[in-house]
């Protein structure tokens, strides 16, 4: 709880201040819209979460949700698989991707920062190879796979509880009671504090940090699979441009550090939700204009991670 | 002589079959793009020459791709202009190296020989006749577009909202993007940009729906811009109250105008711009200056599509397209 | 005879460029103490992560029970029955000290975690080793000497047939140490056997039912209950007699060169350090570990902020607040963890000792390698210290010419003060007596001279005399006649010099 | 020199490959643009390098060339200041920058990659408010003033030493020089290998640090300059998109090591060099489109480290 705190009166500070500033901010469209976006980055924000509590990092996540978003559509439709069989390959490449990912940092002992960065040059320029620089969507069919990211549970006629939301919040109980019920993510915050100590302890460090990494790999794929659902369009040379920047500036927001150890699902989520709710503020208030967007989170994120440090110090100084 | 100075400097570029080689280059990449290399492609089997598409994904790239098309040597360039003032003079040197002419997007004070293409004012003229059309009692009018720093998207949108407010046409006039524009029937809100971010595309019609309930249509300027208004409306369940029209001939803007929830769009002729490209390179190439006319523009008329002239449009652009 | 439960049998492990272990022999009884003891760099731990499956032994063998075991993973280990008690510190300071405890092998179902058994298991286990916090504190709200109770509460918790404890009173309290000897003889009496690490003779003496010596790698001996007595197991572990190894010469002292008044520190805020130390004085300061030594240390020089104090060196007033002020004052500091602190090892000898003294070997900004070739030359004869070149880098140098360039850095500035933390740690005996000599001899040259020591006998053999800190306090003041470990340890733990007379 | 010698060696491999399957890749032309983009690019890597140097990260140098690449053209065009005016303006904020970074990441001990993710976002949306979405440039004035970045010392007829390349040059000797023959730059290495030694040995390590960072932004800024007077074009939203990604990973192969400590200037000149002949050969090249660039670039990138990584463990083991 006091970890999330900080975030906790962010977002509502911000979303007290949009309601009386927006126009209609507080319409039951707008806020399923909300939740729906929430939904879609916050799946995000939980992988990379994941991958910076063991100390690590990601930059591919943007080019997976490149590579799952393009390449879902064009199986389905220039290669005629059946939606079932797509998502199974995005599964596997996803996991695949992890794998490797994981392997070449435990096993290669390279650095998550180098080895991810060549990832994210890698699979999207495979994508943008695999589909020819082609948009790709489902053009009007296939409604049924695509409610997956478009429909909503209904609470009022305005308003409901968009699928990918719902998704997010039984991906983010699963993670939150893995991360703290469960052995491995006890492991996982133990080796993010103190490798060796875990390692001694006899954990296999190297086992969990790689299923840190398939985890996020595994969970951008999903996060782009529902994004092209919902959305329908992707190009492959700019679908998912600096979303792996969004997740990490989520995940820090919400409390995660990237020294590793330190990390709540709870703060991940509210993390994204307050990106997203800048974004839709910047939209919805008269003279906030939409090209602040990066001034406005920028500066945000820059004003919560200081206090956070300069509390933190605080804390310290008087123990 | 120009085309005789080309050809002395495209002669250390000659390939091994001795086939003349020619390339288009666009402003990004996109489906758009996509016809325009199918028609480009098809005139370059048809003549028997080489036909290159390079998409850049910047301004800056855009550069360093026209740079090395000159080192490779080709005959001819056909490029599509980002920021027409100030390229100008990358423009010049590569009219000075090749053969240089513009398509979809002019640079007119550049040295280019011609250019392909209809003017995107005019277009964007076209594209506000059709919302009128589409809301003939008048009403609010959104725009959406990827971004405003290229000209033909400044063009473009500036055209649609002259016409809505029944302005003289002044293709060097320009309102900023954050205010709203009041005339007598119509108003444009707002214009909201995305950076080719789809998701942000969506989010941004999905924001002014909540800001502005009355909005009666909305527009959108580049090809993906249409189909994720519609997916927004769709979502929203106000698929038919509010209007829209679009631009481009992206495959979900089409089936919508035939399906009735697009009112129309308007449609330049990307493949013809690719097509008549290598023709009037390969023809300057060979010393045929008679395909320059007076005005140095090939004007590639833009047309606006409804539902009645649809199906001829589609056929012709499937048959194009050898769907 | 009966057979031992734990035995290994001519174990030998290489490190790049150092034999840890040249083939040593040991074994355990079921309910037996055996205590290992031996210099610094000995290869007592290296043998007790051999046998708790931390790294592999390169050649020899490993019996449990009497059977050959292969230990490829810490768990292998803890199922035979083995539980380490490591020297540094092995805890995650996120977590709280329950999961600490039974991390790697939390009890539960399907990866899920019991943590009401987990939190019962604790608390029972903490009232064995007298640790009386709740099992849901983060283990960073505790001081060290109770994360070292921690730590022992993990082994005794695994339930294991032998438990190895390395150092284990290093950060303790009298009474922790106290209550610690209880449950190792109450394991005795269970029938568990415990191989104890330490350089407290007098907690050998007092635990050991029998101590096996090791020196640079070997077995050097082994001294059965009724041989063990200091001298015999100081003899076997230095191979001659202490007395000759500490060779002090009378000198003069001359004025006072470092004054210290009211100095606070951020750990101990309340405390108020006061001292002197005069030019050709070698003063020792001792202490259990955590007692503030190193932290009064960076303090003086700056490298970690005070709160306040008057220092003076050479007559110079002021507080330093970083350590570049403090070596313009003339103050040099040989921090304790040299790897850490003190040495750059991806950088070439040459590049290590002039690193301090750069500034004043270079034209303008540019460094003059005329000037450091020769400066470098210089130290590494006067200090003689070993290696192939000055090109070499120091990660292939061995501990003690790796302190020795240590020393060599601040030699070329030509410090009044000189502040040694643990100057001998971990260091092979050869360099250790080098390094005394110098000390000596810099002394007898009219340097001052502080070092901070965990070895007691570095401190009786090298001081004038002694400060005796506890908790962030100067407990007492000890001259070279009055020294004795008892009176060292009485101080160091909190208690009143004179009561205890 | 060991240091470089397998990246020397990638680029003679590239090179020679080049020069026979592209076409005219060795006319008087082509060299030249290649030297012209190396000069550009190259100095945002060797800005990088000193950051890296010191165990750090920057992840705003393509923010801060947007900022100036746009914010030059737009005081000289729209806000009628000198092309010198402008320039001073230049030094001076980006100076500033620099500082501000080196600020937080010492004083306030915050994570370098937090600070220039926050820096990312701000500068780029700073510079989106300023142009208001425009497109910046010189349109066909200032010629001398562009002179700089589009001039040549002519050799023949065909080619010559463009300006950029010339400046790199002289900068990199600068550096060369600062890292290799000044106390400074022995500290700067001391202090990435080991800050604490550094700090204890009476090194101000913060200021060092600082430096760096001022470095950093100093020679984005200059490369950002350079782009602008080169190119007169740029976009608000794009300009210098990812610049900060191709700097690191310049850097990286050049034989900097993100643990710190690590690098040489001649590595990250060559590592520029690669980049951008790897670029050059996919469009002279007939069979290489261009939508494989990213794919080429990250698995060349991906394979140099991992060859970087095995032979430094056969190196270790061997001694
Ligand atoms: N991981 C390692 N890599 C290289 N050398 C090592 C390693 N571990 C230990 N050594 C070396 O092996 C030798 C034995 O070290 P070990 O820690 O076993 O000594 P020790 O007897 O426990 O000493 P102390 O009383 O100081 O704890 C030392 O020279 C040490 O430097
Ligand atoms: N890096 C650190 N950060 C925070 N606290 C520390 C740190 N190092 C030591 N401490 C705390 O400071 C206090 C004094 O530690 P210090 O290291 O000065 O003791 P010491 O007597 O020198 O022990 P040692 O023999 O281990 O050097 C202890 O309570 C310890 O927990
Ligand atoms: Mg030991
Ligand atoms: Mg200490």
């Amino acid at each position: 709880m006091k970890k999330i705190k900080g975030i906790l009166i962010t977002l509502i500070v911000i979303y007290v201040a949009t309601a009386f500033l927006g126009e209609n901010f507080l319409g039951g469209y707008n806020q399923g819209k909300l939740l729906e976006r929430t939904g879609l980055y916050g799946l995000l924000g939980i992988g990379v979460a994941f991958v910076i509590i063991t100390g690590g990092i990601d930059l591919s996540i943007g080019s997976v949700v490149c590579l799952v978003g393009c390449g879902v559509p064009w199986l389905v439709m220039k290669q005629d698989w059946s939606p079932e069989a797509a998502v199974m390959m995005a599964i596997v490449v996803s996991m695949c991707i992890g794998l490797w990912h994981g392997f070449l940092i435990t096993k290669l002992k390279l650095q998550p920062f180098v080895v991810t960065l060549c990832s994210l040059l890698i699979y999207r320029g495979a994508t943008r190879g695999l589909a020819e620089d082609q948009s790709q969507g489902f053009g009007g069919d296939y409604e049924a796979f695509r409610s997956w990211g478009t429909e909503a549970i209904s609470v009022t006629s305005k308003f409901g509880i968009p699928y990918p939301f719902v998704i997010l919040i039984v991906v983010a109980a699963i993670a939150w009671v893995f991360l703290n019920k469960t052995i491995w993510g006890r492991y996982l915050i133990a080796l993010g504090n103190n490798e060796e100590a875990a390692r001694l302890s006899g954990i296999n460090t190297d086992r969990m940090v790689i299923l840190s990494y398939v985890i996020c790999s595994m969970l951008a794929a999903l996060g782009g699979l529902l994004f092209i659902l919902n959305g329908n369009s992707a190009q492959p040379s700019d679908f998912g441009n600096f979303y792996e920047l969004y997740a990490i500036a989520a995940a820090v927001l919400g409390g995660c550090s990237l020294r590793g150890g330190e990390g709540t699902i709870v703060g991940v989520v509210i993390g994204t939700a307050v990106m997203q709710l800048l974004k839709n503020m910047i939209n919805l208030v008269d003279w906030l204009k939409s090209h602040m967007e990066f001034l406005i989170v920028g500066v945000v994120l820059l004003v919560a991670v200081i206090a956070d440090e300069i509390i933190k110090q605080r804390v310290r100084r008087q123990r | 002589t120009a085309a005789l100075g080309a050809f002395a400097f495209s002669g250390c570029g000659e390939k091994d079959g001795g086939k003349e080689s020619y390339a288009l280059v666009t402003t990004g990449v996109a489906s758009f793009w996509d016809i325009c290399k199918k028609g480009g492609e098809d005139a370059g089997e048809e003549l028997g020459v080489e036909v290159e598409v390079l998409m850049p994904s910047s301004g800056d790239d855009q550069r360093s791709k026209l740079e090395d098309l000159l080192a490779k040597g080709v005959d001819g360039i056909s490029v599509a202009a980002i920021d027409p003032v100030n390229q100008a003079g990358l423009y010049d040197e590569v009219a000075e190296e090749s053969i240089l002419i513009t398509m979809d997007t002019d640079a007119p004070t550049s040295k280019r020989q011609v250019y392909v293409g209809m003017d995107n004012y005019d277009a964007g003229w076209m594209c506000g006749e059709l919302v009128k059309e589409a809301i003939p009692e008048g009403g609010e009018v959104v725009l959406f577009i990827g971004r405003l720093e290229q000209d033909n998207a400044k063009r473009r949108r500036q055209g649609v909202i002259d016409c809505l407010l029944d302005r003289g046409k002044d293709p060097s006039r320009f309102d900023a993007p954050g205010q709203s524009q009041i005339g007598e029937k119509y108003t444009v809100l707002a214009t909201l940009t995305d950076q080719f971010d789809r998701a942000k595309g969506k989010a941004n019609v999905e924001d002014m729906l909540t800001k502005h309930e009355g909005v009666a249509a909305m527009v959108g300027l580049f090809a993906y811009n249409p189909p994720l208004i519609l997916e927004a409306l769709k979502q929203a369940g106000r698929i038919g109250e509010v209007k829209v029209v679009g631009f481009d001939e992206d495959e979900v803007t089409l089936q919508a105008i035939k399906d009735g929830t697009v009112h129309g769009t308007v449609v330049q002729d990307p493949y013809e711009y690719g097509n008549r490209s290598i023709r009037v390179l390969h023809a300057l190439v060979n010393g045929d200056t008679s395909v320059i006319p007076e005005n140095k523009i090939i004007d590639i008329p833009a047309r606006q599509i409804r539902k009645d002239n649809l199906e001829t449009f589609w056929t012709d652009l499937n048959f194009k397209l050898g769907k | 005879m009966e057979e031992p439960f734990l035995e290994v049998r001519k174990i030998k492990k290489l490190f790049p460029g150092v034999v840890a272990l040249s083939g040593v022999d040991l074994w355990v009884n079921a309910g037996e103490v055996v205590a290992l003891i031996g210099e610094n760099g000995a290869g007592k731990s290296t043998l007790m992560k051999i046998l708790a499956g931390v790294q592999p032994a390169d050649e020899g063998e490993l019996l449990v029970d009497g059977k050959v075991v292969r230990f490829a993973h810490v768990q292998d280990a803890q199922k035979a029955g083995i539980a380490l008690i490591h020297q540094e510190l092995n805890l995650a300071d996120n977590l709280t000290v329950a999961a600490n405890m039974f991390l790697g092998r939390e009890p539960g179902k399907f990866g899920w975690i019991d943590q009401g058994a987990i939190g019962r298991e604790a608390k029972r286990v903490l009232e064995v080793v007298g640790l009386e916090v709740s099992p849901d504190t983060l283990l960073s709200e505790l001081t060290l000497g109770k994360q070292q109770l921690v730590e022992i509460a993990k082994a005794l918790s695994t339930e294991a047939k032998v438990i190895i404890m390395d150092e284990p009173t290093s950060s303790l309290s009298m009474s922790e140490s106290e209550r610690l000897f209880d449950v190792i003889r109450e394991l005795r009496e269970s029938g568990v056997s415990v191989i104890y690490i330490s350089h407290r003779l007098g907690e050998v003496k007092e635990l050991a039912d029998r101590v096996v010596v090791f020196r640079d790698g070997e077995n050097a001996g082994m001294l059965e209950r009724d041989e063990v007595d200091h001298d015999a197991m100081v003899r076997m572990m230095v191979g001659r007699d202490v007395s000759q190894f500490y060779q002090r010469t009378e000198h003069e002292l001359g004025e006072v060169a470092l004054s210290v008044r009211g100095l606070r520190t951020e750990e101990h805020p309340s405390n108020e350090l006061g001292f002197e130390v005069r030019a050709g004085e070698v003063v020792g300061v001792a202490g259990l570990v955590g007692a503030g030594r190193s932290e009064m240390l960076s303090a003086l020089f700056g490298a970690r902020p005070a709160l306040s104090g008057e220092v003076s060196v050479g007559g110079r007033e002021g507080l330093p607040r970083s350590p570049r002020e403090a070596l313009e004052r003339g103050l040099a500091l040989v921090p304790e963890d040299r790897k850490g602190q003190g040495i750059i090892l991806d950088m070439a000898v040459k590049e290590n000792m002039s690193l301090a003294s750069l500034r004043h070997a270079a034209r303008g900004p540019f460094v003059n390698v005329s000037k450091e070739e020769e400066l470098v030359a210089e130290m590494t004869a006067a200090l003689s210290v070993k290696t192939p070149g000055s090109w070499q880098l120091l990660r292939f140098l061995s501990g003690g010419n790796q302190q020795k360039i240590v020393l060599a850095k601040w030699l070329a500035l030509k410090p009044k003060v000189l502040l040694l933390d643990e100057p001998t740690r971990g260091i092979d005996i050869g360099a250790k007596e080098e390094i005394y000599l110098l000390m000596e001899r810099f002394a007898s040259e009219g340097m001052a001279v502080l070092f901070v020591s965990s070895e007691m006998e570095e401190i009786m053999g090298m001081a004038d005399r002694t400060l005796v800190m506890h908790e962030g306090r100067i407990t007492g003041e000890l001259a070279r006649e009055n020294f004795s470990e008892e009176s060292i340890m009485e101080l160091a733990t909190g208690g009143n010099v004179n009561e205890a007379e």
